[in-house]
């Protein structure tokens, strides 16, 4: 059901809008391994190879109303949410302009209060109690048809944080769809050494929540299911664990050397199943898109990623008087104070 | 405004009764805080009144309940959530000072995160390691995140109000020692919230001056008494905040002074009263007329349960008078 | 199989001796609560109702070769490996002679480094992943035919140290008995409260190692699933979850008032099903006891207890120039350094 | 006792590997840290030499690994735990301050927990706020736990074996950006520890003395190297154990100098360098003839990642010079 040999779940213009973003999205990390090898990017964490299971999983977002809590992967989820490249490349380059974090975070660290993406710490698991309490406030707001999304890898599930997270919500049947791109590793550990059962969805059990299995690079699954959940959030419902099992195509990092723990056939193995050239073969044999659509797609996308490129070189750093800028915000009616902020 | 009697106790049960019933953000977590009323009651009622929805009993998960309380706060609420003891902030140390202390600044001021964390700390009640520690010296030390130590019941209701009104997160440590001993007048009504970062001098004196928090300001008035009749002078400066240190209260007691006691609860080494210590060293020194002193805790991991050791670990009003005795002398 | 109604598991000695201890250990928290009263004893925490869970366990373990890892409720566990009424007087009245902790935590913290069984802190839940530790240890140190037991409360299956304990426990499939005294209430907060399923047990699926229900009330059930889980760990057969349904009959501690939230007629409900009671007709229907022999041994109890009071009375408190001991070893060829520790 | 030239980075790696090789109870754990060899590759070739029951990858639980370790050691093992980045020290706090901190004492000396935390700290590596912390000053408040900073190759050999030959918990943080920019003579052989607790005076001066660790103690030579043209003579401390601090080197420097410069990484409030400052107050006051001063980063929650912030943020040999040149001049 919704896999790629079932209806078609999507209409045109979705299918054709999701497989632009994926494009997108893969064509900007590619950029960013560039800058990284040129000393231009300081640090780059791929998200090649999670596509389907991002823009799959935006399928199922209203941006701006349903809240998203991501995880440092998250870069062509949060494309298909609205962030452009130019807005990834002057994060990933700490501009000033950097629309996530002023450049003060590493890229990867999304976030834009006007579309509801949370911004997230670095620490693995430490954001989902963060989308159990949005939810709890969307509650206690009485804001009604509305979910929290939060996304993580399989080694995060090990953390004390994630349990009281599905905890809480399980407890409170709160509106929060979590959803773990399981994609094999955590950095150079392989699933067995991080979780003690087969699929991290049979974790769910333990909290009072259905827990469910989904091929992670297959984007009308990861949307068919995440619609699913979604849905049952919003009718107040109860939450969801959805597990995409998917790969990631790169290293974990620019820092990383995975040929120290993974053999490069299984690399290539899951590189034959790329998400993004399942979907093209989708779109011509199902919707009828000409390939030349798809180069055309391609082409507009790598001019894209140039001209952010060259405007997030151009544009300025972070001046550094403003290093103490929004340590503390303003307290309504107080007189400002001569605390010293520098010290230095 | 109105003046009444209240203890401690009830000073913080009425702030949190009136912020809910004034600011419809306000919401109340924490273990055994709603049917209950808190292993304290102080938040005996409030469930009744306001139902579950805003008094919400939270399972045994302290990074889960500041957490939550975090995303409640990026919404926009204004939550109070309760940690049993101060002992057990350690599990939620991740997220009140990785996450909540530092949402504002990795966001570049686009998220913030008003809650407040209110935590019964402090020793001299036969608590043990585990329900007595003094825990400010693991908060201080990190940007973002105000603390927050009141001494009176006055103080107590008008700093949690202004830690509720806050836009930045704040611990709110309370001594459960005052918790039901001390009484005093509180000033109710909505405007009676006292500012964060403002010290308070509870005794003005010309020979030595204590600066204290928590229930060591009781001790130090009671020290400040007892001196008095050997003609030794204490001023008692009252920190009330610890982050934002109110620096200028600090340096201007030592300068009419010239002698500086800093009392605390806790151990000595990696205290906060080390960092009064530095400031006034680095700020004040041309006022000095004597060393700074510390007078703290022995450097034991906690505080220990028979009564003969306990007394052994607490700071009191006897070894203040010892210490500040010594001081003058100087 | 086990309970109540199935064939006797134990032996007649077993049978009586295991009584004994649960009658001992009753003796001792009524003594302790009249002593709170008494404002002789600050602190007073109750293993009243536990008793055929904690007396049932110790059936399974061997003092001082397998680790127990317990926690504040578990008296009548520490009396049936061979701390005595004494010891625990010693121990609540804060004396030197405690030998828990020489007076230096307050009561429930039981303790012995020649019986295996680790000194606790108060915090709920983070003394399970010392018992992982330990188990590691164990199979490091190739001590084979040794398992660990720990103990815990429903309520502390929330903590996120718990789970990080049993995903660390099922990953690498180590000898650790997992037991949940699960007696419905958390201080004052219901099950539904504080675990989002109906039964702790269930948890064990997402760690991939069993979970059992057992009543807890029944002494010679928790036998049997406790031996079952431990020949499984000692077999290197991997941890078990083990949930003993049983029910608190006083007060959390002596500063909790149960009345505040729950019914008198739910207390009395359970008081008719005390375990201890329960086992008595036990053994005197199957194991045909005299009702004298248990009356002798409820008087023998409260003899020893008052003795052990008087001891524990008479007993010096520790000096106060000890406050400083034990802070740190002593390190093997450095010479004394003068820093001194005491400032006060 | 053979001398070699290694990185800091290979003497923490070579300690670690002889420890492994001498003593069947030494065992190492924690993410990525067996097959991959560790993120910074402080354990490479480790699992390869001693096998999947002394070098074990653990999931990623920070209070897990640390939990175990205790485990471990309270059964006698003499586990050596690493945290991928000390800015995730934090959800294992309650197990490091409330559990192995703590289990001595608590036990009346019945149990101790020889165990070391090993974490990478530090900025100036475009790390950002979670990947570039200083967290010393949460660690260095609770009496039971060591806390190490080595400030070159051979100390950081010899310190990590004498952590993991101590009988109690040691926290021994690395700074990352020195791991490979720093080489230097390490004398190998078993006997070759550096007693915990002794600080080293790694430059002799007579006008002003700084009072440092980790990388900053390269920044002040730096510093020192440039000033001694201007005339002005720094002494430098490298204290190498923060706790137990060595008073003695502290005092004795200041007496010798009568100028304290302490430099820290760390943010000013709340920071370590408090501490410092507050033993020289309290005890160093007669000898001091400038007030003590303390440079450190400013109050802001942590590194920003931008280069120009990061520049902002971090102390360097310019920014000691120039509060060198001022103290001396006072
Ligand atoms: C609390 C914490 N511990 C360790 C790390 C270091 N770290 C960063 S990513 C990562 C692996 C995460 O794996 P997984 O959750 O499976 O997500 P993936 O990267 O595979 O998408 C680790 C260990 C961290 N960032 N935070
Ligand atoms: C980390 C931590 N949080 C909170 C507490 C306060 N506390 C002590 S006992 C308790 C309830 C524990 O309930 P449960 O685990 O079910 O065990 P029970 O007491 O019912 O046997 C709580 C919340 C604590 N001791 N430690
Ligand atoms: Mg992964
Ligand atoms: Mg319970």
């Amino acid at each position: 059901m919704g896999s790629d040999d079932g209806p078609p779940a999507l209409s045109a213009a979705e299918a054709l809008s999701a497989y632009t973003v994926m494009v997108q999205a893969r064509a900007v990390d590619d950029r960013l391994w560039q800058l990284s090898r040129q000393g231009r990017a300081h640090f780059v964490i791929t998200s090649a190879g999670h596509e389907a299971t991002q823009v799959g999983m935006a399928l199922a977002i209203r941006a701006g109303h349903d809240y998203v809590v991501p995880y440092y992967r998250d870069m062509a989820l949060v494309l298909a949410l609205g962030q452009t490249p130019r807005d990834l490349l002057l994060h990933a380059m700490g501009r000033a302009a950097d629309p996530a974090s002023g450049g003060r975070q590493m890229y990867g660290h999304f976030s834009s209060r006007a579309r509801r993406i949370v911004s997230g710490s670095s620490s693995v698991g430490s954001h989902l109690v963060h989308a159990v309490g949005l939810a709890f406030a969307l509650r206690i707001g009485g804001e009604r048809d509305t979910a929290v999304v939060t996304s993580f890898g399989e080694g995060a599930t090990a953390e004390g944080a994630w349990h009281e997270a599905l905890t809480i919500a399980g407890i409170q049947r709160l509106p929060v769809v979590f959803v773990c791109e399981s994609n094999q590793y955590a950095i150079s550990m392989p699933h067995h050494a991080e979780v003690p059962v087969a699929d991290v969805a049979l974790k769910a059990a333990g909290y009072g929540m259905p827990g469910e299995v989904v091929d992670g690079n297959d984007l009308r699954a990861v949307a068919l299911a995440m619609r699913r959940a979604m849905a049952r959030a919003r009718a107040d419902g109860g939450p969801t664990l959805l597990e995409c099992k998917t790969y990631r195509l790169r290293p974990h990092s620019n820092a990383d050397d995975d040929r120290r723990y993974r053999a490069a056939a299984e690399v290539d193995a899951w590189r034959a199943r790329d998400p993004i050239g399942r979907f093209g073969e989708v779109l011509v044999r199902e919707y009828g898109v000409a390939p030349a659509v798809l180069a055309q797609i391609a082409g507009q996308a790598r001019a894209e990623v140039d001209q952010a490129t060259l405007d997030a070189d151009a544009a300025p750093a972070p001046h550094p008087a403003t290093i103490a800028d929004h340590v503390f915000g303003t307290v309504a009616g107080a007189a400002p104070r001569s605390e010293d902020q520098r010290h230095a | 405004m109105t003046t009444t009697e209240q203890t401690l106790l009830e000073a913080i049960r009425g702030a949190m009764h009136d912020a809910l019933a004034w600011d419809a953000r306000v919401v109340v977590l924490g273990e055994d805080v709603a049917v209950k009323g808190g292993v304290f009651l102080a938040t005996d009622g409030l469930l009744e009144r306001f139902g579950a929805l805003r008094v919400i009993d939270m399972p045994i998960a302290e990074a889960g309940i500041v957490g939550v309380a975090i995303g409640m706060a990026l919404h926009g609420l204004r939550p109070v959530a309760e940690i049993q003891f101060a002992d057990y902030l350690y599990p939620a140390i991740d997220q009140i000072l990785n996450e909540a202390a530092r949402m504002r600044y990795r966001s570049n001021g686009d998220w913030n995160c008003p809650l407040v964390i209110r935590a019964p700390f402090g020793g001299g009640i036969h608590g043990a390691l585990y329900h007595s520690q003094s825990v400010e010296a693991l908060f201080t030390s990190t940007p973002g995140l105000k603390v927050v130590v009141p001494a009176t019941p006055h103080d107590a209701r008008g700093l949690l109000l202004a830690a509720i009104a806050d836009p930045d997160p704040v611990l709110f440590l309370e001594h459960k020692r005052l918790y039901r001993t001390l009484r005093g007048p509180v000033a109710t009504g909505q405007g009676a919230t006292v500012p964060l970062g403002v010290a308070a001098c509870r005794r003005p004196g010309r020979d030595v001056s204590i600066i204290t928090y928590g229930a060591m300001v009781h001790e130090s008035l009671r020290a400040a008494d007892a001196l008095a009749h050997e003609g030794v002078d204490l001023e008692v400066i009252d920190l009330r905040t610890l982050v934002p240190l109110d620096r200028d209260a600090v340096l201007a007691t030592v300068r009419r002074t010239g002698r500086a006691l800093i009392v605390s609860e806790d151990n000595l080494t990696g205290g906060f009263a080390g960092e009064i210590a530095a400031v006034i060293a680095e700020h004040g020194f041309a006022d000095l007329d004597a060393p700074v002193r510390r007078l703290a805790a022995p450097d034991v991991p906690a505080v220990p349960f028979s009564e003969t050791l306990e007394d052994a670990f607490m700071v009191s009003a006897a070894k203040i008078m010892t210490a500040a005795r010594e001081l003058a002398r100087y």
